[in-house]
């Protein structure tokens, strides 16, 4: 149907005449970043059901497919689109009631960031990927600065990482090219056997760091915090729901096309504990909490990656299911975290005390995702910490999952603070007025439920995906099928 | 169709939230229609044990059953539940007219009805955990709702103990599922009778684990008090009424309907008796004495009513630990007299904090004289909590002290004595400080509660002396339970209970007293007639009286009694729990000041660090 | 044949570039000074990645009257072309760091980057 | 601090050996690692089907000047790979740089703070002439890089880099020269929407996005490489704009 | 019917028997007292006279609750009354008994201390603040030798216990179990307030604790209880370690001697505080009936 290459190529258009749409009217960058999402949106429904049937191959500038760039549109990389342009197209309506300094260049930031994080789940090309992963962090780094103050600071860290991490992920493509001759992800999978066991060794570990910073992983993502924190709410809910999203399917497509050997799933599933154990221990420490989230997403993220390093279908599954409801229930609660510190004026979260009578639907909408995200039964949250506690003790990993659960426990106890803290104290300070978010707490209370109480909704696409990015086998078939 | 009980409550909770924010009597009078409607069900359906219902359900590629079936003991606690909440709904209907959060009281309390009933009625894991945690959740709620801040870290502390608990009955029962492939009970309990010892009854361990922190036993009491102490003043006698039971009836599962027993029949036992059931009645004999010693320490009538509960708590487990017909049927017994008679406590302090608005005992004194009423539920229900004949407390713990003589198990006696004499002292403490002595001058003008607040306490007097005379209503319905569990009954009639040494025959004590009290008050009346005089009219021995606040004797009762466990006291369990939490959350604190402390060099050095350090181990391997 | 040095001169050189690069930023308390060498790294491997793509005696892939088809030994141009995308990419992200570097001087007024610890927590 | 620095350089040691060890592996029977220098086979590789322009049609020879309507038709092969087999790269690559230049805008805002002139108001005589007469030449050198971008060494950046050059000079010499705002960025969006719309153009007529679809000539010709010169073109001016702006708001932060 | 009301004729006539007997053996104890403290003391039937006179004299009381006290206590001991076999008198041969006599004790004890408390006198909350410690304090050791007894000999009727002990005296429980019997001893005399153990009454520290209120026929109402209270307590031991008796007499002269030694025995020391007697009864009585019923059970 229509062409999946319009999810990256209109938002450029947009994001190129967005300079000139401000010259006609202050208004219309908002409303143009929300319809281009809702045309993302509609375009990636319309190829649903083709992409079930079978991946997508779609060669860019008419080249046959493993000699130029083309764009690999499976199940998996599908879910994670739907994933990405759904939290842009809810945060661009949360971004209607918001206003920035500059806003033309926000929204041509906000759009490029998303068609960054698409590219980078679409691509089936090693370098198209990593420009995609510079699109996105430049990107980030840029619109992090929107808030002003220690923001700068917060950019400049991650910045530095970042670069460090692209000259790390330059070194592995160039390994990679030179040893195997091309760049297409199917071509590289293909003759990855004959690479020379040292030399694949060093270029995954390469791979592991370059991607590990925008996958979050343990010793790279203490850019996470800063960044989440210093940035403007509809940016760190669009960092935490999309881009992380996406660096999580760079890293499984890299690892489980390209470097599917044990060794490495093992690296993963260590790191993955540690940045999970770690990421829920300084969350309870934390009393901002804009940084409390930041670690919670950087933990879930430690989460999804150990379930889906386990390697086994369900797990991967489980992996997906949690990336999901992480996603959704993250831009839910930097939403309505964003509305509460607006209204009570600080990002401490004694000074949020009292707001629940105050804030109804932004306190509905955070104690709603809480107990999402803390796996209250008829919320999404439930569904996939079952499959995760299933599928982990399936591959029996005791540890791990005691681990997990452990995890989770912790996670509850700081949740809990806050949303205890909303209903259950009185109120001290007066309360400034904010924006309406109505529109995108129901939007995504009804995702949370509607989830929970049916997830049969994303079954068949999740195992679609688990099965494909499993056995890379087929994915070079349909690749390089025709040669 | 059971299913009913479920969304029943559910739907008219929040019918209840919407139509209570209009008139605050609305939701209680809903509440208290609901449970009627179940209670009336609930007997039509009284003795089809064959109804059942199932609806499965592939779930993400799993396929799930979810079974839900009545049992004689699922009746008996939806019965339980919904006197209670019946009786409980009629007296908020009044007492919330004060209260902010009454509409999401009557919200949660539906609910935690609902929740109540779908964990009774399930036969399979899975509906048992939805149901669990939907009712620790509600009640989470409904506790955090009570006095300010202390309900809120109550409520947290209570979720959290809770939630570790569900979560390690979600691996045990994954674990299960993964080996037998479906969540029923009965092939579980198959699958864990021909699988090796240790590995089941670990399993079956960490399924009880809820259970047991639900119950309130010794280790894991920690939540019981200030649950209680700061719950809103109407949801206190539902949660220590009911709720402390619903984990029992996880237990009595457990411990039957999983074939605990039967796993553990071969261990080394003492004295006839499997170590581990042995040790779980020593835990029972452990709750018993600390829940009495702490409550005598208590200054605020709820937690010392909270303690109180707790160490009744521990005769119920001694009874099921012991897993005699007696000991059973004991602990089943006293299972539902505390279930009557503490609401009726916890119902006429409601009372009395709804008039004088405090808690603490020393702050009131003298109400006798203002709410005669409150005072005679009060008294007979705490005749039944000390166990003094003709009331039902005394037969339940009777027929313990059987089956623990029986089997000769000396320590456990020992503390159920404890108990039972210490309990004397700890429910004297509320009469003499809150309802005798001097009447405070602020109270003066204190008048009994409304009608609809005195007709649930007249109810529940009724039931406890209908129960004292006649235990033999409640042996029906527990010798069907042990039937269906696979128990032998134990003997009885009408109003006589056969004991191990000799049948106890109420009725014959009831006229026995009766006669003696005849005689007593034919003494009174033939002297002359006395001249009655006031409250200070005392003699104090030469000392000046003038105002009856000095003059009322409250504060720290017991000091003496108190001093022997002063050191005991200070080092209570929940001291313990807060630094475990405390100094693993400060390793999270130290771990983030070596890592991440804000230097950005720091972090790109980590990033070249794992590369080596990970090329290094690839190389080693 | 090339001699050693000719080599290892290429690779070593740009294996050093690249060394010399990230102990600058490791290290440097400077933050123009860590963004140089941040600089620095990246030409490394820049001209790594050119060097990997060199066939001896071969010359540039451009079909001019000098060489007219393509049947002569050319170098791999796919390499080139990622090169002159990841110069450009390198001097973008440069060029951002700049401005933070000099927004940072404004509130902090001082370039030692152990100083800012604003985001300690 | 040394101690941390020696901590830092120890590491960065290792890792740069280990990447060192990486060329110095000796690859057993049929295994393949990196090719020593100068040894990059290109034969039955992707970048042999680049040199013989046969990715779509299995064509061998590509003769200067002869072989006609060739799949990509530009001379310079590299140019061929950036902008027709690759061109989503370069896409990609000119946003990275647009999103640099809006963020260098927003960092730096401009808008309200005052702009400070670099030049002094007398700056050296020397200064002033050389470059105004240097302006325009460099500005042709640059029109020439990147309108034979697809014939000889050069393209699209580096032509935009030596008009950038050619302006931060300007800017340099005399502080009365004023390059406004809105022109820039009319020039960025109109480039910008060129390239795009070339793609979609592309698209729609051939199918795929940024598909070539005008006559590719001969080699060796100046029309003869299809859309790689209107690509370029669009480039340059990008590149050029932007390049200025971000030197523009660095000299006035 | 008929043997319905030759229940309750029996039942009066034991009830005067023990009240008659009950003041005597406080007449007595008295006089024993004044005779180790080497004065001549009271008439032994001083006891009547002072209940005739306080039945005679008018009294004050503070309300309801006051009565409902003084009433509830007498009925309740007599109630108790009801279950002790005197000598050959066995009213009732139901089992349990032993537990329930326990307990019936408490109920009168229970009856006081609510009308004491009513009375709103601050000295008399003291009071049975400290009846109920130091009663918790002899209850235990106590349960835990009749624990003892009822494993031993399985059977939890007083009646059934006393039929055990037939035969030669030699198979009295007070030789059978001579360290059993010892620490019941001293029970008793905490049971029934004796010297060391008569903090709660102590009159120069509460003026006579929980009594300090009564006055008239509520004294008399406490004095005719406190006499039955000590047949009962007296009859218990006897029943349990002096084997019991066939008549009435022997019966009576046995609970004589057990009174005369609980007198002298509590005359020579001085008073206890609370928590002391409590630690006292939990340390040496208590040890000794854990380690007797441990010698029991294995």
């Amino acid at each position: 149907m229509v062409n999946l290459t319009l999810i990256i190529a209109l938002p450029l258009l947009m994001a190129f005449t967005m300079p000139i749409f401000k010259m006609l009217n202050s208004k219309l960058p908002k409303f143009i970043a929300l319809l281009t999402t809702a045309f993302n949106l509609i375009v990636l429904s319309s190829n649903f059901t083709e992409i079930m049937a079978a991946p997508l191959i779609l060669e860019l500038g008419g080249w046959q497919a493993p000699f130029a760039i083309n764009l690999y549109v499976g199940p998996l990389a599908l879910v994670a689109a739907f994933l990405i342009n759904g939290s842009a197209f809810i945060l661009s309506i949360y971004n209607l009631s918001q206003d920035y300094q500059f806003d033309d260049k926000f929204y041509l930031l906000f759009l490029m960031i998303t068609a960054g994080a698409s590219g980078m789940v679409m691509t089936g090309d090693l370098f198209n990927l990593f420009v995609f992963i510079e699109i996105t962090s430049i990107a980030a780094y840029s619109l992090t600065t929107f808030a002003g103050g220690s923001s700068y600071e917060a950019s400049f860290k991650y910045l530095i990482i970042g670069g460090v991490g692209s000259v790390f992920l330059l070194l592995g493509i160039g390994f990679t090219y030179s040893a195997v001759g091309s760049l297409n992800l199917a071509e590289i999978a293909a003759s990855a056997g004959l690479i020379n066991p040292l030399l694949l060794q060093i270029t995954a570990l390469l791979f592991l760091i370059g991607i590990g910073i925008e996958a979050e992983l343990f010793p790279l993502n203490f850019w996470v915090p800063d960044i989440y924190t210093e940035a403007p709410t509809a940016v760190s809910g669009i960092m935490s729901g999309a881009v992380s999203a996406a660096g999580i399917y760079a890293l499984a497509r890299i690892f489980f096309t390209l470097f599917p050997a044990q060794q490495f799933f093992n690296y993963l599933l260590v790191i993955g504990v540690i940045t999970l154990i770690m990421g829920e221990l300084i969350a309870y420490q934390q009393e901002n909490i804009k940084r409390m989230l930041a670690y919670s997403s950087l933990a879930q993220m430690g989460l999804i990656v150990t379930v889906i390093s386990l390697g086994t279908e369900a797990a991967v599954k489980a992996g997906l299911f949690q990336l999901i409801n992480h996603s959704i229930l993250k831009v839910l609660l930097f939403i309505s975290a964003g509305v509460l510190i607006s209204a009570a004026g600080s990002k401490k979260i004694k000074d949020l005390a009292g707001l629940g009578t105050k804030k109804p639907t932004a306190a509905f909408g955070f104690t709603i995702a809480a107990m999402g995200i803390l796996g209250v039964p008829f919320l999404n949250g439930f569904i996939s910490k079952f499959m995760i506690i299933s599928s982990s003790l399936n591959a029996d990993q005791f540890l791990i999952t005691f681990l997990i659960l452990a995890a989770a426990l912790i996670e509850i106890a700081y949740y809990l603070k806050v949303v205890q803290k909303l209903y259950f104290e009185d109120l001290e300070i007066e309360v400034k007025n904010t924006a309406v978010i109505t529109v995108p707490v129901i939007l995504l209370t009804l995702l949370i439920i509607g989830l929970g109480v049916y997830p049969q909704l994303i079954a068949e696409p999740l195992e679609k995906a688990a099965a494909e990015i499993l056995n890379n086998s087929r994915y070079i078939m349909t690749v390089l099928g025709g040669i | 169709m059971l299913t009913k009980y479920i969304f029943v409550p559910a739907a008219a909770a929040f019918a209840a939230y919407i139509l209570n924010k209009k008139n605050k009597k609305a939701g209680a009078t809903i509440t208290a229609l609901v449970s009627a409607y179940l209670l009336l069900s609930l007997a039509l359906i009284y003795g089809s044990w064959e109804l059942n219902q199932s609806f499965n359900l592939s779930l993400m590629g799993y396929q799930l059953e979810f079974l839900m079936a009545l049992t004689p003991l699922s009746w008996l606690f939806a019965v339980l539940t919904s006197a209670i909440s019946l009786l409980i709904a009629v007296f908020s209907i009044d007492s919330q007219a004060d209260f902010k959060f009454s509409s999401v009281f009557n919200l949660n309390f539906l609910l935690v009805i609902g929740s109540i009933m779908g964990v009774l009625f399930a036969r399979d894991f899975l509906t048992l955990f939805i149901f669990w945690e939907l009712m620790t959740w509600t009640s989470f709620y409904l506790i955090s709702s009570g006095k300010k801040k202390m309900a809120g870290r109550a409520a947290y502390r209570y979720l959290i103990l809770s939630a570790a608990a569900a979560y390690s009955f979600l691996m045990a029962v994954i674990f299960i599922f993964q080996q037998t492939g479906s969540f029923a009970f009965e092939p579980a309990a198959e699958f864990l009778l021909n699988n090796s010892a240790p590995q089941s009854i670990l399993l079956l361990l960490a399924i009880s684990l809820p259970f047991w922190v639900k119950a309130g036993i010794f280790p894991l009491h920690v939540w019981v008090k200030d649950a209680h102490g700061n719950a809103p003043k109407e949801f206190s006698p539902f949660l220590s009424g009911m709720l402390l039971k619903v984990g029992f009836y996880g237990l009595i599962v457990v411990f039957h309907q999983l074939s605990f027993f039967k796993i553990i029949e071969n261990t080394i036992a003492y004295r006839g008796l499997p170590l581990l059931s042995y040790l779980f009645a020593l835990l029972g004999a452990v709750t018993i004495i600390t829940g009495t010693i702490l409550a005598i320490r208590q200054e605020d009538m709820k937690k010392l009513i909270a303690y109180s509960s707790i160490s009744q708590m521990g005769y119920i487990i001694i009874g099921i630990a012991i897993a005699t017909p007696l000991g059973f049927s004991g602990s089943m017994l006293h299972l539902m007299n505390h279930l009557i008679f503490k609401s009726t406590i916890f119902l006429a302090l409601a009372a009395v904090i709804y008039r004088t608005g405090t808690t603490k005992m020393y702050e009131v004194g003298g109400l006798i004289f203002r709410m005669p009423l409150t005072f005679a539920a009060y008294l007979t229900a705490i005749i039944a909590l000390a166990g003094i004949p003709p009331t039902n407390g005394f037969i339940s713990k009777w027929v313990i002290y059987q089956a623990l003589i029986e089997k000769g198990y000396l320590f456990l006696a020992l503390a159920a004595f404890f108990g039972s004499i210490a309990s004397f002292m700890y429910v004297f403490k509320p009469l003499s400080t809150v309802f005798l002595g001097q009447l405070k001058p602020q109270h003066q003008e204190i008048k009994e509660v409304p009608l609809l607040m005195k007709i649930p306490m007249l109810i529940l007097i009724g039931v406890i002396v209908l129960f004292g005379v006649f235990p033999g209503i409640q042996m029906n319905i527990i010798s069907q339970i042990s039937g269906d569990l696979g128990i032998e009954t134990v003997n009885y009639s009408l109003y006589s209970i056969q004991g191990a040494f000799g049948a106890w025959n109420s009725l014959y004590i009831f006229n026995v007293f009766a006669a003696g009290f005849v005689i007593a008050l034919l003494v009174f009346g033939l002297a002359k007639k006395s001249k009655l005089v006031g409250l200070l009219d005392t003699y104090s021995s030469g000392e000046y009286v003038t105002d009856a606040e000095s003059y009322h004797y409250a504060y720290q009762y017991y000091r003496p009694f108190d001093r022997l466990f002063d050191n005991l006291a200070a080092k209570s369990l929940t001291g313990f729990y807060e630094t475990l939490t405390a100094n693993l959350l400060k390793s999270g604190e130290s771990f983030r000041r070596i890592f991440a402390a804000g230097r950005v060099q720091n972090y790109a050095l980590y990033s070249v660090l794992l590369f080596v350090i990970l090329a290094a181990v690839g190389w080693i391997i | 044949m090339l001699n050693f040095l000719e080599e290892w001169s290429f690779f070593g050189g740009s294996i050093l570039l690249i060394f010399i690069g990230l102990y600058g930023v490791l290290s440097r308390k400077n933050m123009i000074k860590i963004l140089i060498s941040l600089g620095l790294m990246d030409t490394g491997v820049n001209l790594l990645l050119v060097a990997l793509g060199y066939v001896e005696a071969a010359n540039a892939p451009i079909i001019n009257s000098v060489n007219p088809s393509n049947a002569a030994a050319f170098v791999d141009p796919i390499p080139q072309a990622l090169v002159l995308t990841s110069i450009v990419i390198g001097t973008a992200v440069l060029a951002l760091g700049l401005a933070l570097v000099m927004k940072i001087y404004d509130k902090y007024s001082t370039l030692n980057i152990s100083e800012i610890r604003g985001l300690k927590w | 601090m040394k101690f941390r620095n020696l901590i830092a350089l120890v590491i960065t040691a290792a890792f740069a050996l280990i990447i060192l060890q990486a060329f110095t592996i000796t690859p057993a029977a049929g295994e393949i690692t990196l090719n020593e220098f100068g040894k990059a086979d290109i034969n039955n590789r992707t970048a042999q089907l680049y040199l013989n322009k046969s990715v779509n049609t299995d064509n061998k020879k590509v003769i200067y000047q002869e072989s006609k309507n060739l799949e990509s038709g530009s001379a310079n092969i590299v140019t061929s790979v950036v902008a027709n087999y690759r061109s989503f790269d370069t896409l990609g690559e000119i946003t990275v740089l647009f999103l640099a230049a809006a963020g260098i805008g927003v960092v730096l805002n401009l808008e309200n703070s005052k702009k400070k002139k670099f030049a002094a108001d007398d700056s050296s005589l020397i200064l002033n002439t050389g470059i105004k007469l240097l302006f325009p030449l460099l500005l042709l050198a640059g029109t020439y890089i990147f309108v034979y971008g697809h014939l000889s060494p050069g393209g699209g950046f580096q032509g935009g880099a030596v008009i950038a050059t050619a302006f931060l000079l300007k800017m340099l010499s005399d502080n009365k020269f004023e390059i406004k705002e809105i022109s820039i960025t009319l020039v960025e969006s109109t480039a910008g929407i060129s390239f795009v719309g070339l793609g979609l153009y592309g698209l729609v007529t051939r199918g795929s996005f940024l598909e070539n679809f005008m006559a590719t000539g001969t080699v060796g010709q100046l029309f003869s490489a299809g859309i790689i010169p209107l690509i370029y073109i669009a480039i340059a001016f990008k590149v050029g704009a932007e390049l200025t702006n971000i030197v523009k708001n660095l000299i006035e932060a | 019917m008929i043997d319905l009301i030759y229940k309750i004729g029996h039942f009066l006539l034991i009830t005067v028997f023990a009240t008659a007997l009950g003041l005597l053996f406080m007449g007595i104890a008295r006089k024993i007292i004044a005779r180790i403290q080497k004065r001549y003391g009271p008439p032994v039937y001083q006891p009547y006279l002072d209940v005739l006179k306080l039945f005679g004299k008018d009294a004050i009381t503070h309300g309801f609750i006051f009565d409902f006290g003084a009433v509830m206590a007498l009925g309740g001991v007599i109630a108790t009354l009801f279950f002790i076999p005197l000598g050959s008198w066995q009213l009732y041969s139901m089992e349990g008994t032993v537990l329930l006599v326990i307990y019936l004790l408490a109920v009168a004890s229970l009856g006081m201390a609510m009308g004491t408390v009513g009375s709103g006198n601050p000295q008399a909350s003291i009071g049975i603040s400290r009846a109920l410690t130091q009663m918790l304090g002899y209850e235990l050791p106590f349960l835990v030798i009749l624990f003892s007894l009822i494993f031993r000999y399985q059977t939890s009727s007083i009646w059934g216990l006393m039929q055990a002990q037939a035969g030669s005296f030699l198979n009295w429980n007070l030789f059978a179990y001579p360290m059993m019997a010892l620490v019941a001893f001293v029970v008793l005399i905490g049971m029934m307030g004796k010297k060391p153990f008569d903090a709660m009454i102590a009159p120069s520290e509460i003026g006579s604790g929980p009594v300090v209120e009564s006055g008239g026929k509520y004294l008399g109402m406490l004095l005719l209880q406190k006499s039955i209270t000590i047949i009962i307590e007296l009859a218990l031991y006897v029943n349990l370690f002096l084997g019991g008796a066939d008549n009435i007499f022997s019966f009576s002269f046995k609970m004589l001697i057990v009174w005369i030694l609980a007198t002298m025995f509590g005359s020579l020391f001085p008073r206890f505080r609370i928590e002391d007697g409590v630690k006292f009864f939990w340390k040496w009585p208590l040890g000794i009936a854990i380690l007797q019923a441990l010698y029991i059970i294995i």
